[in-house]
């Protein structure tokens, strides 16, 4: 009635080989704790240190799987300083009909969501407007703000 | 009935004959006639062995694998099995039938009389017709064995004959005659005797063969009205000579010949049972298919045989309201046994 | 699930195959692997028949049935198929022999070019071999006698073929008055109408 | 009776012989009847041309190629929804390194139309699963975007530029040097002549220094220099180690990869007819659409 | 010369048809896991596939069974026989189907994976089912119906039974025992048999065919089905164990399970969790939504692609019996009795974008 072990015992090997392609390691370019990641907005201390060749460390993320995905807000230690940031672009793979960038691209923000800088150099995903609104509270940040700044959406 | 009774009985019957008849007929059930057959049957036997005397040797070509011999066999004692035996296990198995000098018959446990050539017959030879029809025939003898031992006492059963064996009309049959007016047994009647004469066959007897003279196979039948009209006929045919088959108990005229043993008989089924005869006397005929060990057939595919030997076998019928196709063919009373 | 790779065109093979090759273990990996095929597709093609064990046949099978039909495919003349046909054949002459004898053989072969038989164990055997079928592995159209009987041809006298044959002719015979019946009385309706 | 013991034994040692024999008999029966069938067999037909050249145009027609996953109702249903979805769209052909622009309905983005111009750098996958990849540089930050061909959200694609570059991936973009992967926004179409071969583009691209996605020096890859003068001692010790060129000469592995010709010839002969009626239709609509916005530009 | 000789006297034997191989019997080597069918289970198929029967008899055969059962034929995708005298029409009364009422389910076989849109632009992952030319065997009403099963009667109470088979089989690769049980039904034999435990009231004669109507697109069902057996495996793979690390000093404890119980119980707690045979066994999926509907080839979407066996594997449907997921309409009691060719060929759920609709829109922002 079903089909005989010899086909099963068969696909184990292929079970197996998907298994070991498939990482959870920095590998698949997640953002964790100490990736480091590029600032793309025009503030002062973002240009600084990527002018230095010192760009930031995320030192945490704000969410439960502590991996950082688009639109995530994460905590970045710049130049001495903590400063928080929004992921506006992902080096790992994103699902179909969204970007995917060759850099971690980060926008730094402060507390009430307003952004450092006044202009975003690089373009950014249009799902960031869906997922910003989103996030946004009525009476916590709005980072509806740093859609503003933005050159381009792709 | 005690073994002490019987022997008095014996004693008895050897003592006065009439006296004898009276008390048979009175208290001698089915095995007890069976039993009395079978005691006939074996003194007969002992008797003609007996007789042999000084052995005598014969020269037996045997044609066949693995090669061809020439064996120094005993005469009136040696049987083609015993020539088998000389070969190999294999060759014993697939020896179900004889042919001697290329043309005759010949059982496998028969003793051979003279010096001739042997080649032993199977199922699956070249040309297997004869030994299907050896099958088809045997397996009618061990049809009447197993209505012996499945019916009733109060039935009144009478086996009548078996007709000469034809395979082409899909059944083998055993006409019997009851004290019943109307039977008509169930489907599970059926099964249950083929499951009999499974149980017959797989009790793996050899089926041994006797010529009697006239008198004794009249004494073993005299209970048994049909073959006491039937014996006269066969006598004047063969010289006063009567050819009687065994199979474990069961014992019964025919001509021969059969295959060697009852092993050979796998599948069997008995799909239905006629009454051949108007009210007057009650004859039925039993018909059943069956197929050799080493044969394998689908349940669909044995199922359409079972289906076509349901109907009516009008092949040689005993009494005279034949199907008028087949009575140019069919041979007359003495040749159909 | 990824797309299949077309650059190449292959015609079917006629075998029943595995989805997944087998490693036929070896000290030398992958290569050895090839090697260890290498030689059993050469002693196929120049024996014509061999006796192996079964793993190794099976595998090695598949090989030579693929070499047979790209040399179909491509001939003698074809740069690549000759050096592939270089690389399985460890014997040179083998490689003419592919091309002058196994082609002509198999041009108009509709079905495989091999045949695969079981083989009975060798015995007594060498006990750590002893659990692995033996099979005979044979190119078709080999000199060899057959190994089988010809399954073509069945005894009809044998018995349950001769009940058989009675079933069917009654069967044809019935089917035969039904329709002549059907006949009879289609003619009688028809008679009837006109008489209308 | 020894005797006849030992001339027993000794005829169960011959049996096997005779057996052979038997087989010499039964053999020349069988040959006759092999050479008797083999005369009225005829030579089976070969699959046409156009057909199975098909698999270079629509690669997704044919299935995976994996058997135990393959189920042949399934693989038909699969078809005429690829094609009734080909009604609505117009898929043009493309391959990978070819340049495309493509249209799609996003409820994000202001307009709720978006649009991508990139080169195609990957194409994968199977049936209504098949799905193709877009690179570009904007502002000098390296995009891709991954789109299932199928997707109902796609408006329109547009091919830019159709040619064809050494490799079947175009992955290795990622690390090559910004302007290999840079593409004009509002490029204009470039449009062949009918008929004609594909033109294959053999640009070689030059490479970033390390980190490297991918170890791409053991690839075997066509489009790219020479990149030994990137690898130090060990990586080169490894590509050497790691290199397997006896894979050319696996046949049944390349065997397992592909959908044989038969099967091909199959599965295009049941979508002949529909697709050329389908690809017909689509050139009408666009001729049409071409003379609307014609005629205003030559008043003007 | 020897050999010459040799043949002329075999010319004239009988020749021996078929040929016995002796063969010494080895010992397994190492013992090899099979299925093995239980004693109150029928083997289905006959070991012997050649009868050693004459061509025109098969084809004799053959002809029987095709007056019997109709040609050969495909229907809705899979092979059959057109048993057209076979099939009853039975005039089944439609029952009105109230909440809690358990029908019939149907065999199905499980082709593969999916991608369907909607029409908001999302893609949902399907399963594909076939079912696989079900015919209703037998029935067994609640007062003879005694399953064998050590659960509670109780649970059985009022209940009763329905035989249905899948995938009709030429008659003569079947075992005797296996055909008996198709005796009287008047359906040929099937390869496959399972049986649905139902309410009486949703009893069907045999030979009603079960399609794909059965069900409705936007209901939910549950898949029974057998996992992909995995074989001998270790905790990590059977469990999802962490397994110890790779480096560090670490020598062969990588995929080991580490301690057993605690020093307090000194014991072995039960059902813990440890290495062993992994899958083949069954699980039941609930509350798969219908998606779509191919009345053509007998075929639905179910949604996720986690049911369990392999491609091609057979898998049993029912209704769900999730409280939160009854259907909102009554279903077909017994089962669909309508047209089936009325039908229409593609049945999608309201919120499927077809693939035969234009491109999604979507309305500009006010």
């Amino acid at each position: 009635m079903f089909p005989s072990s010899s086909i099963m015992s068969s696909l184990k090997a292929v079970t197996r080989v998907s298994a070991n392609l498939f990482h959870t390691t920095a590998i698949n370019n997640e953002v964790r704790l100490l990736t480091r990641l590029r600032v793309v907005d025009n503030s002062e201390i973002g240009k600084r240190a990527m002018m230095e060749g010192k760009p930031p460390k995320t030192i945490h993320v704000y969410n439960q799987k502590k991996v950082g995905f688009i639109g995530d807000k994460v905590m970045v230690a710049i130049k001495g300083q903590k400063k928080k940031g929004i992921l506006v672009g992902m080096k790992q793979m994103q699902k179909p009909k969204t970007p995917r960038f060759d850099t971690n691209n980060v926008v730094l923000i402060d507390d009430n969501g307003t952004p450092l800088g006044t202009r975003i150099f690089v373009p950014i995903p249009t799902i960031l407007r869906t997922i910003l609104k989103e996030k946004t509270r009525s009476k916590g940040a709005d980072y509806t703000k740093l859609l503003a700044i933005a050159s381009r959406f792709v | 009935m005690t073994v002490h009774l019987q022997n008095s009985l014996w004693k008895l019957r050897t003592s006065s004959n009439a006296l004898y008849k009276s008390v048979y007929r009175r208290c001698f059930s089915t095995q007890d006639v069976i039993e009395h057959r079978n005691r006939l049957f074996n003194n007969e036997q002992k008797r003609q062995k007996d007789n042999v005397g000084r052995i005598e040797k014969i020269e037996v070509r045997y044609l066949g694998l693995p090669s061809n011999e020439t064996l120094i066999m005993n005469k009136n004692l040696s049987t083609p099995f015993n020539c088998a035996q000389h070969f190999s296990e294999a060759v014993c198995e697939n020896a179900v039938l004889a042919l001697i000098n290329g043309k005759k018959l010949w059982d496998i446990h028969r003793p051979l009389e003279e010096s001739c050539t042997l080649q032993l017959l199977h199922f699956k030879s070249q040309d297997p017709n004869l030994v299907n029809q050896a099958f088809w025939r045997t397996c009618s003898f061990l049809l009447g064995g197993v209505l012996q031992r499945i019916l009733k006492e109060n039935t009144g059963l009478h086996l009548h004959s078996f007709p000469y064996p034809s395979l082409k009309s899909g059944s083998f049959v055993h006409d019997i005659s009851l004290n019943v007016d109307n039977w008509n047994p169930s489907a599970q009647d059926l099964k249950s005797m083929s499951i009999e004469m499974m149980k017959f066959a797989t009790e793996n007897h050899n089926i041994e063969r006797l010529e009697v003279s006239h008198e004794i196979a009249l004494e073993m039948f005299k209970d048994n009205p049909f073959k006491r009209e039937q014996l006269p006929n066969i006598s004047n045919q063969n010289k006063g000579v009567i050819t009687l088959y065994r199979a474990g108990d069961h014992i019964d005229i025919s001509k021969g010949p059969m295959i060697s043993s009852t092993k050979y008989i796998s599948k069997v089924k008995i799909p239905s049972v006629h009454k051949i005869t108007k009210e007057d006397s009650n004859l039925y005929r039993v018909q059943g298919i069956a197929l050799p060990s080493g044969f394998t057939l689908s349940a669909y595919a044995f199922d359409i045989l079972g289906q076509r030997a349901k109907r009516l076998n009008t092949m040689y019928l005993p009494v005279e309201s034949a199907d008028p196709i087949h009575s140019d063919e069919a041979p007359s009373m003495q040749q159909r046994i | 699930m990824n797309q299949a790779e077309v650059t190449k065109l292959m015609s079917q093979l006629k075998i029943a195959l595995k989805p997944r090759h087998r490693n036929l273990k070896t000290p030398l990996g992958p290569e050895g692997r090839l090697d260890k095929l290498r030689q059993t597709v050469t002693a196929l093609i120049k024996y014509e028949r061999i006796e192996l064990f079964y793993n190794r046949a099976d595998e090695a099978r598949g090989y030579t049935e693929r070499l047979v039909s790209d040399a179909l495919r491509y001939g003698d003349t074809h740069k690549p198929m000759m050096e592939m046909a270089d690389y399985w054949l460890l014997e040179k002459q083998l490689v003419h022999k592919l091309f002058k004898v196994l082609c002509p053989r198999f041009e108009n072969e509709n079905g495989s070019v091999t045949k695969m038989f079981n083989a009975p164990r060798v015995y007594p055997a060498d006990p750590k071999r002893a659990y692995f079928k033996r099979v005979v592995l044979e190119l078709k159209g080999n000199p060899y006698p057959t190994i089988t009987p010809d399954s073509s041809y069945r005894n009809k006298n044998l018995i349950h073929n001769v009940l058989l044959d009675a079933a069917m002719k009654d069967f044809y015979a019935e089917k035969e008055r039904q329709q002549q019946l059907l006949e009879q009385e289609q003619t009688l309706n028809s008679v009837e109408e006109s008489k209308k | 009776m020894l005797r006849k013991i030992c001339k027993v034994n000794l005829i169960q040692n011959n049996l096997i012989n005779s057996q052979y024999v038997i087989f010499r008999h039964l053999s020349a029966k069988a040959e006759l009847n092999e050479a008797a069938e083999s005369q009225e067999k005829k030579k089976t037909k070969k699959p046409k041309k156009a057909l199975t050249d098909m698999r270079f145009k629509y690669p997704e027609f044919l299935p995976q190629p994996d058997n135990r996953l393959r189920n042949p109702v399934l693989e038909r249903i699969m078809r005429k929804d690829m094609l009734d979805r080909r009604t609505q769209i117009n898929i043009p052909e493309f391959y990978v390194g070819s340049i495309l622009k493509l249209t799609i309905s996003d409820p994000h983005s202001q307009g709720k139309t978006n649009s991508f111009v990139g080169i195609c750098i990957q194409r994968d996958r199977t049936g209504l699963y098949s799905k193709f990849a877009l690179r570009n540089v904007i502002d000098h930050q390296g995009i891709e975007v991954m789109y299932d061909l199928y997707d109902p959200a796609i408006l329109k694609i547009e091919v830019l530029k159709l040619e064809k570059r050494l490799d079947d991936k175009l992955i290795y973009l990622k690390d090559a040097l910004p302007e290999y992967s840079t593409i004009d926004v509002n490029m204009e179409p470039e449009i062949l002549a009918e008929g004609g071969n594909i033109p294959v583009n053999d640009t070689v691209v030059k490479m970033k220094p390390f980190p490297w996605m991918q170890k791409w020096e053991r690839q075997g890859l066509k489009g790219v220099e020479d990149l030994d003068k990137h690898l130090n001692l060990w990586r080169k010790q490894q590509k050497v180690k790691h290199d397997s060129p006896w894979d050319k000469y696996d046949l049944m592995k390349e065997y397992r990869k592909t959908i044989t010709e038969e099967e091909q010839s199959e599965i295009f002969s049941e979508i002949f007819n529909r697709i050329n009626k389908i690809n017909e239709q689509h050139k009408q609509k666009a001729k049409a659409a071409r003379r609307t916005i014609s005629k205003p530009q030559n008043i003007g | 010369m020897l050999l010459s000789r040799a043949f002329k006297s075999l010319l004239n034997q009988p020749v021996i048809n078929d040929i016995r191989y002796t063969q010494v019997c080895f010992h397994r080597f190492r013992s090899v896991p099979k299925l093995r069918i239980p004693e109150w289970r029928f083997r289905v198929e006959r070991k012997i596939k050649d009868d050693n029967l004459t061509s025109e008899n098969q084809k004799f055969i053959k002809e029987v069974v095709e007056r019997d059962f109709g040609k050969q034929v495909i229907h809705k995708g899979v092979e059959t026989y057109e048993s057209k005298t076979l099939l009853k029409v039975p005039e089944i009364e439609p029952k009105t189907w109230k909440k809690g009422t358990i029908r019939c389910g149907v065999i199905a076989k499980k082709l593969g994976h999916y991608p369907l849109w909607k029409k908001d632009g999302t893609r949902i992952c399907t399963t594909v089912l076939q079912i696989v030319d079900n015919h209703v065997i037998k029935y067994i009403p609640p007062n003879e119906f005694e399953p064998k099963e050590r659960r509670p009667l109780k649970k059985y109470d009022r209940k009763g039974c329905i035989l249905v088979g899948a995938e009709s089989v030429d008659p003569n690769i079947l075992t005797a025992n296996y055909m008996g049980m198709f005796k009287g039904s008047g359906v040929m034999p099937t390869k496959h048999i399972f049986r649905f435990v139902v309410d009486d009231v949703a009893a069907l004669p045999p030979g009603t065919p079960l399609n794909v109507s059965h069900f409705r697109v936007g209901d939910h069902v549950d898949v029974r089905g057998k996992t992909v057996h995995r074989g001998f495996q270790g905790v990590v793979k059977r469990w999802g164990f962490k397994g110890g690390p790779a480096t560090h000093g670490n020598t062969k404890t990588h995929r080991r399970p580490g301690s057993l119980s605690s020093g307090v119980k000194s014991r072995i707690w039960k059902g813990k969790k440890m290495p062993g045979d992994m899958g083949n066994s069954w699980r039941i999926l609930k509350g798969l939504k219908i998606w779509r509907i191919n009345t053509k080839t007998n075929t639905m979407w179910v949604s996720g692609y986690s049911i369990a066996g392999n491609p091609g594997d057979l898998v049993y449907v029912y209704d769900t019996i999730l409280p939160l997921r009854q259907p909102k309409e009554p279903l077909p009691l017994p089962t669909f009795l309508g047209d089936e060719s009325a039908l229409p060929e593609d049945i999608y759920e309201d919120s499927i974008h077809k693939f035969n609709e234009p491109s999604i829109i979507y309305e500009p922002e006010k």
